[in-house]
């Protein structure tokens, strides 16, 4: 009974899957389509759940939903109202419906041969036996590598090159993002229930992040996972209308921005310096050292995803905030 | 086992076909945006589809690392596109 | 005892699956908006009981950051945005 | 006995998730489907979470899963009241 009911549910989970990237990308109302996108990002925390990847459930829950959908809704903010979706597709004059009928179609044929090539190679290669040599490589050295949770040994340990060019990819993504322009307006200040939500939902989100930080050695969690739930805890404040959201101005803000970069590679240099290969942590104070770069890629990745949702450098230093604190609550304006 | 891995690898290949189709017919640059995000989410349902041993065994951690900093550098590359579109939207006013 | 997890699990699954039904259909913008109090919900209740059925711990933590990020994606969509002018 | 408990809890718990899912289906208009789904849910999690903590015999499970009720009665109230005061002013175009 117990795998009957498992291609049950797997069935409806990836209907409701289907369905829900179907139907956002189905329609040309931008806000339901960044909606429907979210949801898709919870029930996708799901089928990583039931998938037994629990760390990507985390991060899927914490960035799939809550960041990049505040993220695209806060883009959508300037968008027009929406037509009525009928008028948008229906194209404007006869000669180009027969063209723009027949380019759809052709781009929807290709679109399903390039799915259909790809299940041909996946059934490929599902047909011949899976050799497990890399996880049983990762499990051999595991006790060497100072953590016990294989994803966190692979991420920090047996791949750290691979960590600390992501983490530059970060600290260049959200650079570009301030070399575009200032940041997005603020947001009204919330009315009484958003508040009472946020009173409560920050300070708990904070600390999901350090337990996802400190359980990360032995359990999934880990630095992005703590950094994007840091992040999601700052993007409520500043849904709330909040100015002040946690992160530091100029100097400390740069400083905390390129710590994760920064710390990754003082590490690496220093062990070069005792003779020891660029990353290769020695055994004995594996476990420190990976807890001491994951607690900085923590804060750096937090500050980077929140400057991402701010969309560019925040205008208000602490003097403005106090002007906009006083503007906002003078009842005369 | 296979079964299920196959079935969430199709998922995959589904959602990818279905991000590349609006990414090339959406008039609308976010829409595009999202398209291409789900198409990020067919390629991580594929590897984790690949990386799943069944349901009592531990499952392949590199792909779930690699899904991991996927995630990650996708929401950061998001950003710069929304930032990239927003500047496009001012210019194309000011213009 | 699995069985009845599993089992309970499938009922929650099948209530997800409607409930998104109303959700793809909807025809305002607030049918939509009711999704990820669907999914919170009901993607909570499938997390506890998968964490029984694959003896999976972590699953309660991921249970707890999709409670938590179900009310903040809530709170995105219903965040009150300034115009550029005031 | 623990266990016939347990089961009683977590099947009450999947009736009241099916109730809330078919008021979703039935009802007429978004506020009461609103109103159905929340309520329907959060009970049918806190009988399932009684339920499953029934099963785990560590003290700290049982704090962490009454930790997720709390948190999930507390989003899910007030994101009910966000979502129908957002999709209020949506219809009367404030």
């Amino acid at each position: 009974m117990n795998s009957a009911g498992l291609i049950v549910f797997d069935a409806l989970l990836l209907l409701s899957i289907v369905g829900l990237a179907w139907a956002s990308l189905a329609t040309t109302d931008v806000r339901r389509s960044i909606i429907l996108f979210m949801a898709l990002g919870l029930v996708l925390a799901v089928a990583w759940g039931r998938l037994l990847a629990p760390d990507v459930a985390l991060a899927e829950a914490a960035i799939g939903a809550g960041l990049s959908g505040a993220l695209l809704l806060a883009a959508a903010h300037g968008q027009p109202s929406p037509l009525p979706p009928e008028s948008t597709n229906a194209p404007r004059n006869h000669g180009a419906a027969g063209m723009g009928m027949v380019l759809r179609w052709a781009i929807t044929l290709l679109c399903a041969a390039l799915a259909g090539t790809l299940v041909w190679a996946l059934l490929h290669a599902f047909s011949n036996p899976q050799h497990d040599m890399l996880p049983r490589a990762i499990s051999a050295n595991l006790a060497a590598s100072g953590v016990s949770n294989p994803v966190t040994a692979v991420l920090l340990n047996f791949r750290a090159y691979d960590t600390l060019l992501e983490l530059a990819v970060l600290l260049t993504a959200v650079l570009g993002t301030f070399a575009l322009g200032q940041a997005t307006p603020g947001y009204r200040p919330a009315g009484l229930v958003f508040d009472g939500l946020v009173r409560w939902l920050v300070p708990v989100l904070i600390l999901t992040a350090g337990y996802l930080l400190w359980a990360g050695a032995h359990a999934p969690g880990g630095a992005f996972q703590a950094g994007a739930t840091l992040a999601a805890a700052g993007v409520v404040l500043r849904l709330a209308g909040r100015t002040r959201i946690g992160l530091p101005v100029g100097f400390m803000l740069r400083m905390i921005m390129a710590a994760g970069v920064g710390v990754f590679l003082l590490v690496g240099l220093t062990l070069l310096l005792l003779g020891r290969p660029f990353l290769g942590y020695p055994p004995a104070w594996a476990g420190s050292l990976i807890l001491m770069i994951e607690t900085a890629a923590m804060f750096s990745i937090a500050a980077t995803l929140l400057l991402a949702f701010l969309g560019g450098q925040p205008e208000s230093t602490d003097v403005n905030a106090v002007a906009n604190r006083q503007r906002e609550e003078d009842p005369r304006c | 086992m296979l079964t299920t891995q196959i079935l969430y690898a199709l998922a995959g290949c589904v959602l990818l076909a279905l991000g590349v189709r609006g990414a090339l017919l959406h008039a609308s640059v976010l829409l595009r945006i999202v398209a291409i995000n789900i198409m990020g989410a067919g390629v991580f349902l594929l590897l984790i589809a690949v990386a799943y041993r069944g349901p009592g065994l531990a499952a392949d951690p590199v792909p779930h690392a690699l899904v991991l900093t996927g995630i990650v550098v996708a929401v950061s590359a998001t950003a710069l596109a929304l930032a990239l579109a927003r500047r496009l939207q001012v210019e194309r006013d000011d213009g | 005892m699995t069985e009845l997890f599993m089992l309970s699990a499938l009922g929650l699954m099948l209530s997800l699956f409607l409930g998104l039904l109303r959700v793809l259909l909807g025809p305002g913008i607030g049918d939509r908006m009711l999704a990820t109090q669907l999914i919170g919900t009901s993607g909570v209740g499938m997390l506890l009981l998968f964490n029984e059925v694959f003896n999976q711990p972590a699953l309660l933590d991921v249970a707890l950051l999709l409670a938590l990020l179900a009310a903040v994606a809530a709170a995105a969509f219903t965040g009150q945005q300034k115009t550029h002018h005031d | 006995m623990i266990n016939i408990l347990s089961s009683i809890l977590i099947l009450a718990g999947v009736f009241f998730y099916l109730a809330g899912s078919i008021g979703l289906l039935r009802l007429p208009d978004l506020y009461s489907r609103l109103h159905a789904l929340t309520k329907a849910d959060n009970l049918g999690l806190g009988l399932l979470i009684a339920g499953v903590a029934l099963q785990s015999q560590d003290l700290l499970i049982m704090l962490k899963l009454l930790l997720v009720w709390l948190s999930v009665l507390a989003a899910s109230a007030t994101s009910a009241h966000l979502i129908a005061r957002q999709a209020r002013r949506q219809e009367t175009g404030s």
